[in-house]
């Protein structure tokens, strides 16, 4: 078991990534490159990089859903493919079949996510029964939204969980909102660590949006999850800066109040990483070129032949 | 009046006339109101009346099966059909059971509206249309209209219906106009609508492939052939008497399924054509590839069925020759469509 | 809000109904009269006792399982009706068409049952909820077995019951099984209070099966219930007697042993009512005829002609 | 070797072969161990290899999706198919279509068990078969096998199979006897069987229909009438050209749906044929009646197929006349039945 120390450079690198993938897909969106729905993880960044570092790319396996972007990045997904995904070509992760909504990428344990609410988490916990079974030393990230807590099956999977004592963290980050739908509107106790720990699974709360906090603290779990072969759940606090779907803001809906704070809170964030990175010039060069060589090998693609269309529904 | 605006109608006059009906489900009441279909309900009639829900299909539909028993009339409104699979317990071994179970003492008169997604990318998830899964078990109604006039009649009847109805809306159709009358107005369940007179073919299309039936009508115009259009619009109960007396004439079918074609409506419909009546005729099934729906443009694009798919097979059908290929069409719907869902 | 007290011989006539049914079933049941799987009550009679004399019978609603004998019987369900109903007759609640898993009577309330575990608990609050909206001061009884809390639907159905603050009783009958299998082979946490109360539910249990404590606490439940549209939980200790279907002891099955205490400290309750009633022999004799009454009229009745089996599938 | 052996034993040459393949569902490792077909594997293979779970089908499906995805094979038990509605979001969203998605990069190889409940009173919400349901939903296969002999090894091929499978079993089918091999053997998925030769009729069934079917063949003979039964065993992929050979044969079908018909697998059958096959031939469809089923015996008898109905329709169909009454012939499985499920 070694302590991993925080990587800067590589938090900055991952977090502004992520936040230029985001604005190049707004960027060329009204073109319609992307026929697709997409569900930006602006303002999310932090969760996903500082999840990502502290767990080990190799053998980690990770489930994510709909609103992964931040996710696959981070975790460090095939970056052309995904863009070529999104663009619905030959050369993308699933010849285009999947699209935003499902990216995937065996090569990092990437699973292709859904689209339904919370119902890869219970594949999440069989994949950590697997793991368990097999003896693997791996352990399974799974990345979900509050509201995917709202449905029965979360709370049926967390028992489970427990019971057979499986190796997964899960990751519930919490931007208090399902499309439009306030948590306190759905929820009647807003204490959701207390309700995770009533079944018996260790819980933490990180307050804010500090990527090495939440470094940090999913570092420890994830030992923890490893020697113990124990359940943590993660709640973290964050904020959905656009729309739930698509690229713009929507603020002006009405529903709720833009929150200049907690937009800079983010920003800061971005500002701390790269202040407290060297060469963050080099890297914000290397982010620029690796989009522009993405856009290059998504448009140059070709889009997948019709008759690919029947391909792949069952396995011979 | 659009679609959406003829649902809102719809919900609005029975808000209004009875006083048991509610509207509850995911997003009812945020600033979008379901495509339209329930905006400002909540303004307008209280949060009692149209509230949103935490997502829980299974319970909320429970829910609203509870509701009906105790003597409400509870229209809840799904997103996408797909989210329906999360409801099949309440659906299946409650809704449609209970009021034989009890032998006629409760009913369950509970509106499930649920909205088939298609085009820009919907995926896998969000475009599955599942009509017949729902329509092969008693004690449920499933009714899928197409035109405003049809969605606003057949969802008062919905309310006032006393079983379990699905109400099955198609995302493509909410902008489509039509003229629908301002009050309030019942159109029956089990009755087809002969949309054009026809004696060459008979083309039998539901929900939104209807749509995809009235442009192939108009492209075999072009070889001076008639179609005799109908649309379904009551799954269940089915109305066969239109379709035999239209095939009679036409000797001729086709029908195009909005939905997967292995053990579907329209295998249904053959299957009573054949049984029962002695007639000889010649029929073919379009419907949804067999395989899940693809993202990407254009093998989205050729997993529907489509106005030139059909006109072609009808053409075939007709005159035996494979030698006309209809000019292409647009179909406003599916190609104005922006997105997102 | 008036004070109920406790009766005593209302408690021992309905207890020892229950159990001679039971009984009268079991000894009837090899005979093949009852056509259909029955689940016995017997060991668990003292809740549904308990609970229907705290509880309104005019006004109160009341759902149940497919262990529902005693609930029917307590709560006060037209007796000839249930017999004849478990017998396949015409005469019965549902023309036969239902059995002892579906048992149900709209005079007192009673909804009609469901076989699928968990599936009633949201139609529970659905109830609940048309009584809120229609400003109706009754309440929901709704009686389910631990094993429900097993699926999703109990906990999304408690969220909702709290956020809409819904007038409905939640009675888990804890007898630790389901069918042979044991609670904490389904359940890490075994507290189940302290789960329910982390979602916002207030709860209270009760460790023993005394039906006056049972009483008790339900009156005042459903007095706070009544007054501030609050839902409650109780959760009940109890013992399941015999087979978990069928009308055998399942002890020599091996899963479990016989626990002699337990099936003591259920006689020990009933002859502990006993005592306490006066004109016990009066009652004894009432229930006899009851029974013999209601074996009569089903075995006399007819089996519903054949064309009936269409009728009712929907409702014009 | 009854049906319910076979399984165990089909399960326990599995488990030895494989040690990717897991037995988990409600009461698995209980005394009465799921009517025998996993007794005491818990006890042979260890708690890892067979295990009970919560009640909570949903979430036990995508553990066992989540599981395949990781490369094992797990086999989910289910005591009744009624209680897959619960877990129908699973099924329908996400095992059959990951492989599609995944454009072929995950598969999903788990086999999902469901026993199909019948008679002695089990009711409407446990003896549903929804057989077809599953047949509509493409990255699916079902298969649902009626003797000992196919159930050993259509199951080892489930199990084997890198997909999704429904594997359907039948209540009333455990005891049943029949030969079988010792050990391994796979039966390709995809094939029916002709289960008696006859030139009069062709008799489909499928699941427990098959007996009443078999059943009405003897009763035929006393006419001197010859049926040809065969057995479907594959739902989905069908076998649709052992079915065209035989009506080439006899012009005379019927299909006994061992479900509700309408728009089930024997609408399938019929559509297929009557679409390509330019065959002159009469069908009848016999099934349960579009109805919950009811709790009462003699409801309950006329609620499902019997050997007289289809003997009487056969009979019907070949001489159109209308003079016969078969014996009543004693279907063993259903009359021996004492319960409880
Ligand atoms: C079963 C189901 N119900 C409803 C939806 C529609 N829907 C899509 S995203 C979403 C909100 C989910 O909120 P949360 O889990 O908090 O994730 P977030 O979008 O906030 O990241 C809803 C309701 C769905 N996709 N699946
Ligand atoms: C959805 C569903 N899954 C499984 C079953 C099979 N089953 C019937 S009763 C039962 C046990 C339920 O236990 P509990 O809720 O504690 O009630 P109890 O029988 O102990 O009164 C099970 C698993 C079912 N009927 N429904
Ligand atoms: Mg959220
Ligand atoms: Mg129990």
């Amino acid at each position: 078991m070694t302590i991993k120390k925080f990587n800067y450079a590589k938090a900055y690198y991952l977090f502004k990534k992520i936040r230029s993938t985001e604005e190049k897909i707004i960027e060329i969106y009204e073109s319609d490159v992307i026929k697709s729905p997409v569900h930006l993880s602006l303002g999310q960044e932090s969760i996903a990089v500082g999840i990502a570092l502290a767990s080990n790319k190799k053998k980690d396996i990770v489930f994510s859903n709909y609103r992964s972007h931040a996710h696959f990045i981070a975790h460090g997904g095939d970056y052309k493919k995904m863009w070529a995904e999104l663009f619905g070509k030959e050369s993308g992760l699933s010849s285009g079949k999947a699209g935003s909504m499902h990216l995937g990428d065996l090569d990092i344990n990437f699973i292709f996510t859904s689209a339904i609410v919370g119902s890869a988490i219970s594949e999440a916990v069989g994949y950590a029964l697997a793991l368990k079974l097999k003896k693997l030393n791996s352990r399974v990230i799974c990345y979900h939204g509050e509201g995917a807590m709202d449905q029965g099956t979360f709370w049926e999977s967390l028992n489970f969980s427990a019971l057979k004592k499986l190796p997964i963290l899960f990751v519930c980050e919490n931007n208090h909102l399902a499309i439009y739908s306030e948590q306190k509107k759905r929820m009647k106790t807003l204490n959701i660590c207390k309700k995770v720990e009533s079944f018996g699974v260790r819980s933490i709360k990180i307050e804010d949006n500090s990527t090495k906090n939440i470094f940090k603290y999913a570092h420890k779990a994830l030992q923890g999850i490893g020697k113990n072969s124990q359940p943590v759940f993660l709640e973290i606090n964050t904020y959905r800066e656009v729309d739930h779907v698509g690229t713009n803001y929507d603020f002006e809906l009405g529903y709720r109040k833009k929150d200049k704070q907690q937009l800079l809170k983010n920003l800061n964030e971005l500002n701390y990483l790269k202040e407290k990175t060297k060469n963050f010039l080099q890297v914000e060069k290397k982010i620029s070129k690796e989009i522009s060589d993405a856009l290059n090998y998504s448009y140059k693609s070709n889009f997948p032949k019709i008759k690919h269309i029947e391909s792949n529904v069952t396995k011979e | 009046m659009s679609y959406a605006d003829a649902i809102l109608s719809a919900t609005k006059i029975m808000l209004k006339k009875n006083k048991d009906v509610f509207v509850f489900g995911q997003g009812v009441d945020d600033p979008k109101g379901h495509y339209g279909t329930t905006l400002n309900l909540h303004k307008d009639f209280g949060n009692n009346r149209c509230f949103d829900t935490p997502i829980c299909e299974e319970s909320m539909t429970g829910v609203g099966i509870g509701a009906a028993i105790a003597g409400m009339s509870p229209i809840l409104v799904h997103q996408r059909m797909d989210f329906l699979m999360l409801a099949m317990n309440q659906i299946v071994n409650m809704a449609s059971k209970i009021h034989y179970i009890s032998d006629g003492k409760l009913c369950v008169p509970l509106v499930i509206r649920a909205c088939i997604g298609r085009s820009w990318g919907q995926g896998a998830q969000h475009s599955q249309s599942l009509l017949s899964v729902f329509a092969h078990i008693p004690g449920l109604k499933v009714i899928a209209p197409t035109t405003p006039y049809d969605v606003k009649g057949t969802l008062i009847t919905a309310i006032e219906d006393k079983n379990p109805v699905i109400f099955i809306e198609h995302r493509m159709l909410y902008k489509n106009q039509g003229l629908v009358p301002e009050g309030y107005y019942k159109i029956e369940f089990g009755k087809s609508r002969i949309l054009s007179k026809g004696s060459d073919i008979t083309i039998v299309g539901m929900s939104f492939t209807v749509v995809d039936c009235i442009n192939a009508k108009k492209l075999l115009l072009e070889k001076s052939l008639k179609a005799e259009v109908i649309d379904l619009l009551s799954i269940q109960p089915l109305d066969i008497n239109k379709i035999v007396i239209s095939v009679k004439k036409t000797k001729r079918l086709i029908i195009v399924e909005n939905d997967w074609i292995n053990c579907g409506i329209s295998a249904e419909i053959i299957s009573r054509l054949v049984e029962k009546y002695k007639i000889k005729f010649e029929v073919k099934r379009i419907g949804y590839l067999f395989t899940p729906c693809p993202t990407t443009a254009p093998l989205e694009k050729s997993f529907y069925p489509s106005p030139e798919k059909i006109a072609t097979l009808s053409y075939e059908m007709i005159t035996k020759k494979k030698n006309w290929t209809p000019k292409k069409i647009k179909t406003k719907e599916i190609e104005e469509f922006k997105g997102p869902f």
